[in-house]
């Protein structure tokens, strides 16, 4: 474990720090918008991961335009399909906290999430 | 004959029982009367019923008992309380001795008290519990084991509690606690020592000498001095033995003359043959001479002794000098027995034997002086001696008898103390134990003389009337009687000497 | 092949494709159709287990025919079978049971839509305990997330969006930390089937290569899905869920919810890592602490709570921390007894949620601990099942905490280590569920009379008796409820055995 | 067939409690026929089985493979057995009487019942995880009845009852597990059924365990610092407090105890150890503290409770010693304090019914109104203190003879404590005796008009325990010879 490791897989070193800024947007910010982008920081920086994993230098999009080539040709294919899958489930859950936050916001004209947790208790419900 | 042993205790038994119980029903009787407005009549015949019922039955009862105990010897396994532990009546020379005191004393007082309970009230339950305690103490003089005394020592506190607390006063009734509790703390720290002995010692029948086994105690000597040391201490508070001696002060003022008169005379007594018994007759002096356990057992007594006169040279209060008197002399007794020699054991079996007589016929006095004259302190008791000369003769005898002044009988009992402390090669003990009882004996000159003195020379300034009041007869015979004998005793102790002095060289 | 075994598949698909169907019937048919999925795949269930336990052994049903390491597979023991089964047992009596609350609480226009959620929860439950895939696995993670979350906000007042919110935001952390480490692990091994990644993960450690990205891995998604399931100190988000959420989802997210996560982290354990290694990493340490810690903050939250819902809410994270703490015995006797304890957590905890509301009914709909005197006798049958499912909590011989208890106390003796911590922590948050719980029964059976009024919210006019003619459909849950305990409780041996069956086909 | 008899003794009283509510009794009297019927039936039977012991056990339902309820009758068993039975139906019978007053009786009694068959299960427990399981029975059936009045004091003292109970029973809990894991069996064998092989060199966590477990079963006999519940449980009816808090609840403790000691973990293995001390220690102190308490009590009941937990001690102190004769002294101990305790409460539930009285200074002059019930009282306070001739005399003889026989310092000093305890007894109880006797010269008989001893059903309750107490007292070498028999499988 030096620095030279560190410096040959700077990418994943750099997807490492990106999940970090976005899970500590979801975790610490208080905005719920705000959050809602360090889900989304988080999210991507896995897909990054997982991308760089499939990734073979030199070699080609698993697409099949004229004719088959040779496995040796295309990058490893399941990554890419995760990371789709991943995109797909991200969006889901983004829409899902969007519209949660939206509601919230009509109703207590703010994003702060431990407000609304204070007026919720002043209410007394 | 064996059963006959159990009739002198099942008397007076029964005859109490059947009194306690009339008196009760009298009660509900008389509550229900209240309850209906009817008047209370007290019918005085009853009263003279009661006193003939009492008076047969102490006579009866005296008699079988001094001739059961002097018939030879006997003995009876009443029932097994536990396995290998029966209830077990032996007479023995000890036994014979105490219960004789016992009878004597208990008939006196009894006699004398017909008259005095006239001031007191409730005669029936009195009277019940008073031959209760009698059938009692004769059952414990009776025991031939440990348990079985023991037995009979717990229930000696209990329905002795009742005559303190006669009276019903407040003050009384504290008294009664404080005695009970007293009593109680006694006498569990005793039994805390009977559960050593039981294990230590092959069997807990009395035997002279002691029935130590050596094989177990082997070992266990350190456990089991102070198991017999707490068991000394323990009851040492019957007999006034410092540090529990503090109840009988506070008692016998509470208690109608007759009843302090017994407490002091006789049933602190039970605590010495406590005493006496676990220590000669089972522990075996053997075992204890020497040890620490006799040497803070002197020092205990012999400070008792000491303070008790200091106390009751101080005290004011008659029948609380008298009490704080018995404290001082009942050590002495302790005093003779915690050096365990035969001529110190002798010495206390004799002054066990007088100071009852003396002690009893004191108190009776001072109830005389305080129904009679109706004065509790000492200092009032001024030219007494102008209105009744008997009596004050008989308390003069009496007290001179106390201090040991010879012929009369404490000097013999106090000259075989004495000697005994010297002989009895214990050190310091030996000549600083009888330099004690000195300086006890003028302490007591001190406290009993001066109403003597006051009595017949009241001194020019006092105002006494010499109009001649003598207390009835049926209290005045028996106080002549009981000064009478401690003189007489005094003066002719061959044959109690001797016995005594079997005793002691029986059970060393 | 036999027929059953596309039993599994079928369940899975039956109740996805149950979900759209819902969205275009109206709110009584959606019902009809769910109460019927649950009971066809609870039978279909029923049928795969009586079949893995005739043939004896696990098979792996592979989708669309495409073998290992390509295709996906979905892979059948005996306990992931009676898992579902339990699963859509107690699903169902949660929705008998609360089926007048939800009729209230939830709009008209909008019923349909629950039972949508409903169907979706039970089918990503179903593949989280079917699925052979890890990354199927979290699909269906995020599945699970997205229709509990719904469960929750279902009643739209303010508290159950805000707690649906926090509920959202603390699965995303765990569901990105859980993702994380599946990426980690394909990247070790190359594989994202189970049994696969098993064979991989044993020649690493067997060659000491990569051992501590397997060790980060392995610590991302125990964490992760220990965050999913509420593991003290992450519970925050749970009083408020379970506390104002409808009967239903309250009744089912805690006990199967959760239980779903934690099953997928025991499959992760043994199918994925396996537990040998596990057992040598210090990751069962933390997971220990943390449970030893739930085991006794929960019950203290619980006892400082006022509000029934919510103090069983805080209940349950206290039990979760018995079920982390069993793993973190690490031993295979502190797994079963974390099975089992899922297991009869989730039978008594539904119970309790049931019983709870069927007294709040008989309390003017407070849930308030003062309001609650004397409900147990203006609803007696909700008040003994309040009491059989606290005694059960507590433990108490005859009732399935007992046999829970039992086998955590056994395994923990197992443990050379960690066996007076467990066991006195045991002995203490037995003493604190006793003093919540059974504060709470005697509250119940209480006369209002000897009560001052001053802390009550509602007039004692206001209250009426609750018969069980009038709840049929709460009586016979809660009725089931009861007898489904006393069986855990009396006759656990069969259970037990087919739990060790289970793990042992896992390995 | 003959082993079918301990299931019957055990369900039946339950059976029949549970119908007592269902059943259409046309008036309280058939009621309370039919339920003393039911009680004296089953005492009969538990004797009939005594008399007959069966060999074999009786196994009832089976929880896991080798965990079951099951039954066998031993020594140790036929004595907590044939006392409970001895005792209940007169109990019943001064229930009777006193909860006349209290209402709910239906209820009242179904409990009352349920709980003979949960103390009989105790006894006749053939293992520990049977015993256990009775053991929290028990604390379940008794809390109604201990909350019976509702009120708030009650419900009060029945939380902290029960929060006692199974803080308790969680660590007898543990106990049990390590029997379960170490022993050879769960079964009781007399001298334990540790596998030494298996300890190897974990003894020290077998005495902690041990000290746990000690301390855990212990929470039903009051033992120091797990005292309080006791007192506080003395405002459920006087029977109640009586019947199940100086006899069923916490006798079954000290029963459990001794099972525990003798029959699971071996004294062998506890002799001489620390973990001997400790719970040595701990029951010298609830010995000294419970007198002390009861000392300052002001109330009656309560009184009697303290009182009570220093006397179960007793029973505890003779456990401890860990030798046969400690098992005999404490089960001597058991069986005498049940009498003279009961006896106690129920004076003191006749004295509250008749006079309404509470508080210890209250009682002035009643002795005059009621003399029987006083002088029963006094009797009982005196055997509780240990006066030679009653029955308190010979079971403390036997518990200090064993203590002084096991040559352990401490146990001297447990016998010390025992005194000082007669001590403190002699002065809590007979206060109250002179002061109901002696109010004081100038007392107001008039304030206590109308007052007058009760009727026969709870004077027959009470002459029975007093002549018992002498009859135990006087000649109890039958009893020792039986308790004898009883240790002599342990040597």
């Amino acid at each position: 474990m030096n620095l030279a490791n560190l410096l040959n897989n700077y990418e994943e070193a750099v997807a490492m720090i990106l999940f970090g800024i976005g899970f500590s947007n979801l975790l610490l910010q208080k905005n719920l918008i705000k959050k809602i982008i360090g889900l989304n920081i988080m999210d991507t920086a896995t897909y990054l991961f997982l991308a760089l994993k499939g990734y073979i230098a030199g070699r080609k999009a698993p697409i099949v335009v004229d004719g088959v080539r040779s496995v040796e040709a295309y990058i490893n294919p399941i990554p890419s399909g995760l990371v789709l899958t991943g995109i797909v489930v991200s969006v889901s859950v983004t829409a899902l906290m969007l519209s949660l936050t939206i509601r919230l916001y009509r109703r207590y004209h703010t994003l702060d999430l431990d407000e609304i947790t204070t007026r919720l208790k002043k209410e007394g419900l | 004959m064996n059963g006959w042993i159990i009739l002198p205790m099942l008397l007076p038994a029964a005859a109490g029982i059947m009194l306690l119980v009339s008196s009760f029903l009298e009660h509900l009787r008389m509550t229900k009367r209240i309850k209906e407005n009817t008047p209370v009549i007290v019918d005085e015949g009853e009263k003279k019923n009661l006193h003939y019922l009492v008076g047969i039955v102490l006579a009866i009862t005296a008699v079988l008992v001094v001739w059961t105990a002097w018939s030879g010897e006997r003995q009876l396994v009443l029932f097994y309380l536990m396995k290998e532990i029966p209830v077990y009546f032996h007479v023995d020379a000890v036994g014979r001795l105490f219960v004789t005191i016992v009878s004597i004393v208990w008939v006196a007082a009894g006699f004398y008290s017909f008259e005095y309970m006239k001031h007191e009230g409730e005669e029936k339950r009195f009277f019940g519990f008073y031959l209760l305690i009698y059938s009692v103490l004769i059952a414990q003089d009776f025991s031939g084991n440990l348990v079985t005394m023991y037995l009979f020592y717990e229930l000696l506190t209990l329905v002795s509690m009742p005559l303190v607390l006669h009276n019903g006063s407040r003050e009384a009734i504290m008294a009664g606690l404080k005695y009970l509790f007293y009593s109680m703390c006694g006498a569990y720290m005793g039994l805390f020592g009977i559960f050593f002995l039981y294990r230590y010692c092959s069997t807990l029948t009395f035997l002279p000498g002691g029935s130590l086994n050596p094989y177990l105690a082997e070992g266990n000597r350190g456990i089991l001095l102070t198991a017999v040391f707490v068991m000394l201490i323990g009851f040492g508070a019957k007999a006034g033995m410092f540090p529990l001696h503090a109840w009988l002060p506070a008692a016998h003022p509470v208690a109608p003359s007759p009843a302090s008169a017994v407490l002091s005379g006789v049933i602190v007594k039970a605590g010495v043959l406590a005493i006496l018994r676990s220590v000669y007759y089972v522990v075996g002096v053997d075992f204890l001479r020497g040890t620490w356990v006799q040497t803070a057992w002197m020092t205990l007594t012999l400070l008792t002794v000491f303070m008790g006169s200091l106390l009751a040279y101080r005290e004011p209060v008659m029948k609380k000098r008298l009490a704080y008197s018995t404290v001082s002399q009942v050590s002495y007794i302790l005093f003779g027995l915690s050096l365990m020699t035969p001529d110190a054991m002798t010495g206390a079996l004799l002054h066990t034997v007088f100071h009852a007589f003396i002690k009893c016929c004191l108190f009776l006095t001072a109830g005389v002086f305080l129904v009679q004259c109706r004065k509790r302190r000492a200092d009032e008791l001024v030219g007494i001696g102008k209105q009744m000369p008997v009596l004050l003769w008989c308390y003069t005898f009496a007290s001179l008898a106390l201090i040991g002044i010879p012929p009369a009988s404490g000097f013999v009992s106090k000259w075989y103390l004495a000697k005994g402390a010297l002989e009895a090669g214990v050190g310091i003990f030996g000549w600083f134990g009888p330099a004690v009882l000195l300086v006890s004996a003028l302490l007591t000159a001190g406290y009993l003389l001066p109403i003597t003195m006051k009595g017949f020379f009241p001194g020019e300034e006092a105002v006494v009337s010499e109009e001649k009041k003598e207390p009835p007869k049926g209290m005045l015979i028996p106080i002549l009687v009981l000064a009478v004998l401690a003189v007489v005793l005094g003066i002719m102790p061959g044959g109690l000497l001797r016995y005594a002095g079997q005793i002691a060289s029986a059970c060393m | 092949m036999d027929f059953v075994q596309n039993f599994p598949f079928i369940s899975i698909i039956l109740s996805l494709f149950s979900g759209p169907l819902s969205s275009v019937l109206s709110g009584k048919k959606a019902k009809m159709v769910n109460v019927a999925v649950i009971s066809i795949i609870g039978v279909m269930s029923a049928a795969v287990l009586a079949y893995v336990l005739g043939s004896g052994q696990e098979y792996v049903y592979t989708m669309g025919h495409f073998p290992a390491p390509w295709g996906n597979e979905i892979r059948v023991g005996c306990l992931e079978a009676f898992m579902a089964l339990f699963f859509c047992v107690i699903m169902l009596l949660s929705m008998i049971g609360g089926q007048k609350e939800r009729e209230a609480e939830i709009e008209k226009t909008k019923q349909n839509l629950y039972y949508i959620m409903v169907n979706l929860l039970l089918s990503s439950l179903l593949a989280l305990i079917y699925t052979n895939d890890l990354f199927t696995a979290y699909v269906f993670v995020e599945i699970n997330t997205i229709s509990a979350c719904g469960l929750i906000m279902i009643k739209q007042n303010g508290r159950t969006i805000e707690a649906a919110t926090r509920y959202m935001i603390m699965s995303l952390l765990g569901s990105g930390l859980l993702l994380l480490g599946i990426c980690f692990l394909y990247d070790l091994t190359g594989h994202l089937l189970m049994s696969n990644i098993q064979e991989a993960v044993r020649v690493l450690h067997d060659t000491g290569a990569y051992h501590i990205p397997l060790m980060v891995s392995l610590g991302l998604m125990s964490v992760g899905l220990a965050i999913k399931s509420a593991l003290y100190p992450f519970h925050a988000w749970l009083p408020d869920a379970y506390g104002y959420s409808t009967l239903s989802s309250a009744a089912i997210l805690s006990s199967l919810v959760s239980k779903g996560y934690i099953f997928l982290l025991i499959k992760i354990f043994f199918r994925v890592i396996g537990f040998d290694i596990v057992r040598d990493s210090k990751v069962i340490n933390v997971l220990f602490v943390f449970g030893v810690a739930g085991m006794i903050m929960g019950s203290v939250s619980a006892i400082k709570e006022n509000n029934i819902r919510r103090m069983i809410a805080y209940s349950s994270v206290a039990q979760i921390g018995y079920i982390y703490m069993g793993f973190g015995l690490g031993t295979t006797a502190g797994v079963i007894a974390s099975i089992y304890h899922v297991i009869s957590h989730a039978a008594t905890k539904s119970l309790l949620f049931v019983a709870a509301s069927g007294i709040t009914d008989a309390s003017a709909g407070s849930t308030g601990f003062f309001d609650l005197t004397g409900a147990g006798y203006r609803n007696k049958l909700a008040g003994v099942a309040f009491t059989v499912g606290s005694l059960s909590m507590v433990g108490f011989p005859m009732f399935s905490g007992f046999i829970s208890k039992l086998l955590f106390a056994q395994a923990a003796v197992g443990s050379t280590h960690k066996m007076l911590p467990t066991l006195i922590a045991l002995a203490i948050s037995t003493v604190l569920n006793a003093v919540y719980f059974i504060k709470t029964v005697i509250r119940l059976y209480t006369p209002l009379k000897y009560v001052p009024t001053e802390n009550m919210t509602h007039k004692t006019d206001e209250l009426f008796t609750v018969t069980m003619e009038q709840q049929p459909f709460k009586s016979v849950a809660l009725i089931c409820f009861i007898l489904l305990n006393l069986a855990l409780g009396l006759s656990s041996e069969p259970l037990i055995r087919l739990i060790q069956n289970g793990l042992g086909m896992f390995a | 067939m003959n082993a079918m008899i301990m299931m019957i003794v055990v369900l039946l009283p339950m059976l029949s409690g549970v119908l007592i509510p269902l059943l259409p009794f046309k008036n309280r009297r058939q009621m309370l026929i039919y339920i003393e019927a039911m009680v004296i039936l089953n005492s009969v039977l538990v004797f009939g089985m005594l008399m007959n012991r069966p060999e074999e056990a009786f196994t009832l339902f089976r929880f896991t493979g080798n965990l079951s309820v099951s039954f066998r009758l031993d020594g140790l068993g036929s004595v907590f057995a044939g006392m409970v039975s001895a005792l209940w139906p007169l109990a019943t019978l001064y229930a009777f009487e006193y909860m006349k007053h209290e209402g709910h009786e239906k209820y009242f009694f179904m409990f009352y019942t349920i709980t003979f068959g949960v103390t009989l299960g105790i006894a006749l427990s053939e293992d520990i995880l049977t015993m256990y399981f009775f053991f929290e029975m028990l604390s379940l059936v008794t809390l109604p009845l201990i909350m019976h009045t509702l009120s708030r004091e009650a419900i009060l003292a029945s939380r902290t009852y029960f929060y006692y109970m199974i803080g308790g029973a969680a660590f007898a809990f543990i106990g049990m597990i390590f029997i379960l894991t170490y022993g050879t069996t769960l079964d009781f064998v007399p001298g334990g059924v540790l596998d030494l092989a298996k300890i190897g060199d974990k003894t020290d966590v077998i005495l902690l365990v041990y000290v746990l477990c000690f301390c855990g079963f212990s929470v039903k006999t009051a033992m120091w610092p797990f005292s309080s519940w006791l007192p506080k449980a003395g405002v459920a009816p006087t029977p109640v407090t009586a019947l199940l808090h100086a006899v069923a609840v916490v006798k079954t403790g000290a029963f459990t105890v001794m099972r525990v000691t003798y029959y699971s973990f071996g004294t062998d293995i506890l002799r001489g150890t620390w973990a001997q001390y400790t719970v040595m220690i701990l029951v010298i102190i609830t010995i000294v503290y419970g007198c002390s308490r009861a000392l300052k009590e002001t109330h009656f009941k309560r009184r009697l409770a303290w009182s009570t937990v220093s006397n179960l001690s007793y029973i505890l102190f003779g456990v401890v010693i860990m030798t046969p004769m400690g098992l005999k002294g404490a089960l001597g101990h058991m069986l005498f304090h049940a009498v003279m305790k009961i006896c106690s409460f129920f004076c003191a539930g006749a004295i509250m019914y008749k006079a309404g009285k509470h508080y210890i200074y209250e009682l002035d002059g009643l002795g005059r109104r009621m003399p029987k019930v006083f002088i029963i009282f006094t009797i009982s306070g005196m055997a509780l203190m240990g006066v030679p001739g009653l029955c308190g005399f010979i079971s403390k003889w036997n518990l200090a003879a064993a203590a002084v026989e096991s040559q352990n310092l401490l146990a001297y000093v447990g016998v010390a404590a025992l005194l000082i305890s007669a001590l403190l007894t002699a002065i809590y109880m007979l206060t109250i005796s002179v002061r109901a006797f002696f109010p004081g010269k100038d007392f107001d008989y008039s304030t206590l008009r109308g007052i007058e001893d009760p009727n026969w059903m709870m004077m027959l309750s009470l002459i029975v325990f007093a002549a018992a107490m002498f009859v135990f007292g006087l000649h109890s070498g039958p009893v020792f010879t039986m308790l004898d028999e009883v240790v002599a499988v342990l040597k």
